[in-house]
């Protein structure tokens, strides 16, 4: 469990992402968001990625490192998350006319959907049944099946090429340690990943550190961490940081 | 006279039972974990995995790390505890929310409800709402009951994309609370001042009372 | 959150338990077992149980309260487990003969679906797809699907009325942190009881005690906890204090 | 001459590779985690959730409350984590292990084995192998060559209810290692002492040399 997976820099640690990757990117609403590596993926420019995240990005000011730059950008074919637009008509998210037009593929999700069909295709299932969405549009045309008198919908796995996930707190085997609502999606994307990438905020920690009842990821799932640099030079290792 | 959006939330506070867990959705939702609770104990779930939180933050002592679904910062109550995305759906479809309180554009007497996508959009902000509303114990609505050029949000049918069919158990607007009863509402109460015949006249489906 | 869910002792927390109930018992080769629970569930009587867990108890001395018990007991209709029999044929297990005379019906289900199906029934999954037994015996003229090119069982959610479990710690609230292997079954059948009982090795903390981040089980689907009394009052704390 | 199960257990730690996950299963396979590794990381999973764990305690130093799968009480390395019992088999269905070690009663030259139930019994023993056959990367399977009545465990098809079907890579004896083939098993190694017409003499299907 020696092995330290630590890497130099944001740049080095996407470097190897190919054209058609399918990314998932960890975050709700700020707290464990991989800025940093978001940031990194659009300076290496890979293309036809596929982005699964809860939203394509907020419509706050400043604008943080989101997949709506990444569309700017021109990288990306295809999204699937719960959110193509915000739920106020007066909040307009950046990728929604990407969208609209059809410049960009979406597969609209709902949360929980999303978050088990993450969290199945790093358990090896490779479809379940859930009653979320059922009598919907999301339904129309899908296989569904009653079970003791209720109605399911089948969904099925999405795996992922590679994860990006921020964590508060790692060693150097890849155990990490997420702070409060930091901790949403990554524990899933880790899992359901070929190849995790971890944005961490405090150094990276020697083995054995984290004790083994206190891991909230396992570095099993976990194979690059890249400190984020304490600021001034680091970059959005926290919103109030980008505020001020 | 009618309710304001914060006496709204305090009506159906009043709907709340001891040791309920409460899930609260993005938008005027939020207000309701800043109504008093008296001697009861509800414990508000949000669903990106935080259980047990409480007030939002006063400026300058928000955890930059902790927000709930609408993204705000709030404190955690004695007895709080963070969970994963997988987790927290988990909780929601296991059925262990008492009660889910979202908002609405539109909400039927049939029980059908949609808040997640506009007219004429391609996509729209599903979130957790299709989640909790299929699987929550109750589904509390909170919405204004005409939209800003007057027309009824209570309608016998929706016309927008629905959220979950037949789900809704009671429904709160500026004028009223409501239950849908498959071919209207049943009042259950007023706000002050409003009568049951300006109700009437503001929705478009029949008003049991 | 302050509700205190402390019982007084193990026979008040199981004394509602009607017969015909469906019991998880957490625990896996005697970390994480709530043998008083086992043993007060004895002393309480109720029959036609379905037990669910990893396995009916082992062929080990001293005898430790376990399924096998109940059998024997006559409480027993039904187990749910991974191992009807030792896979060493030496080791003979006290349920299985009241198996194989049929005294006792069995379904014995792969420990990693088992895992899975309670996981399930906590998690509103009413059905799921798994490669495991597939090509088996156990997967005669059931159900399988091929998706992605590969073939696939389908396996039910296992919803549990009562769960018994053991823990290293508790608050008030009914949060829960295991102390290494004690944590096995014992989370998931906590999520996919309507009632779950769980007995504490130290003494019940105030609410907050266990920081939210470390939390291992929400007290949210924890209703009854029971301190193990200190030795030598307590029964069973650990396998060491019964071997003395 | 012939192999020691715990030469047995050396001779396949040979083929480990570096930075390998390597579950193993209840039995013979355990004393693989005393096998030194050399300069290679190796990390032992095992299915109870307990993932990075090293050799047996010596007696008065256990924590009780940390077993592996066989149920004797463990060391954890540095890095080592714990994880629920749905987590441990995400890991294992999820492919995260490049290895499963399992005992056996019989394993064929078509790939299946079987380890859960005696002929004639009712029931049987799974415990997590089916979840692991189906789903490492690769199974291998430790046992001795023949049965106490001097039959062959080496098959061309098994004669018990079956584990798996198709997923062995490699099987070692008391007798060499060997690889299943379809009709009969390839020789890859001998023990000292033991010739190859020894092996196909002690073996019910073809031995390929």
């Amino acid at each position: 469990m020696a092995r330290n997976k630590t890497y130099p820099d944001f740049d080095a640690a996407v470097a190897d992402i190919p054209d058609g990757a399918v990314i998932a990117i960890g975050g709700f609403a700020g707290p464990g968001t991989p800025y940093n590596l978001i940031a990194a993926l659009a300076r290496r420019g890979a293309k036809r990625l596929t982005c699964i995240a809860n939203t394509t990005g907020g419509a706050h000011k400043p604008r943080m490192p989101d997949i709506g730059m990444l569309v700017e950008n021109g990288q990306v074919a295809k999204v699937i998350c719960s959110f193509t637009a915000a739920t106020r008509a007066s909040d307009v998210l950046p990728f929604t006319k990407y969208y609209e037009s059809g410049e960009v593929e979406a597969e609209i999700v709902p949360q929980g959907t999303l978050a088990e069909r993450l969290r199945a295709a790093g358990a090896g299932i490779p479809a379940f049944y859930t009653p979320t969405a059922v009598g919907t549009e999301l339904a129309e045309g899908r296989e569904t099946r009653e079970i003791n008198g209720r109605r399911y919908l089948l969904e099925y796995a999405l795996p992922v090429d590679f994860a990006f996930i921020r964590a508060a707190r790692a060693d150097s085997t890849g155990n990490l340690r997420f702070h409060r609502s930091q901790r949403n999606f990554n524990p899933l994307m880790a899992m359901a990943a070929k190849t995790t990438i971890v944005e961490v905020e405090e150094d990276i920690l020697p083995a054995g550190a984290i004790d083994a009842d206190d891991v909230h990821t396992m570095g099993l799932v976990v194979h690059r961490l890249i400190r984020v640099p304490p600021p001034p030079m680091g970059l959005w290792t926290r919103k109030r940081e980008v505020a001020r | 006279m009618s309710w304001t959006r914060m006496q709204m939330a305090e009506r159906l506070v009043r709907e709340f039972q001891d040791g309920w867990v409460v899930n609260l959705g993005v938008g005027m939702p939020t207000m309701i974990a800043d109504v008093p609770m008296g001697d009861r104990d509800i414990i508000f779930h949000a669903e990106n995995g935080v259980i047990g939180y409480g007030a939002v933050c006063a400026p300058g002592t928000e955890d930059l790390n902790l927000v709930n679904a609408g993204g705000q910062n709030v404190v955690l109550n004695p007895g709080a505890s963070i969970v994963h995305h997988a987790d927290s759906f988990a909780l929601i479809r296991g059925g262990r929310m008492d009660v889910t309180v979202m908002g609405a554009y539109e909400v039927a007497a049939n029980g059908d409800f949609a808040n997640w996508k506009l007219k004429g959009a391609k996509g729209g902000g599903i979130g957790g709402a299709m989640d909790l509303a299929a699987s929550a114990q109750r589904v509390f609505i909170m919405l204004e009951h005409r939209t800003r050029d007057g027309a009824s949000r209570l309608l016998p049918r929706c016309s927008l994309p629905i959220t979950a069919a037949g789900v809704v158990t009671l429904v709160v607007t500026d004028l009223g609370l409501f239950a849908p009863l498959g071919e209207g509402f049943a009042l259950r109460d007023l706000a002050p001042g409003v009568t049951l015949e300006e109700v009437r006249a503001a929705t478009a489906c029949p008003i049991i009372a």
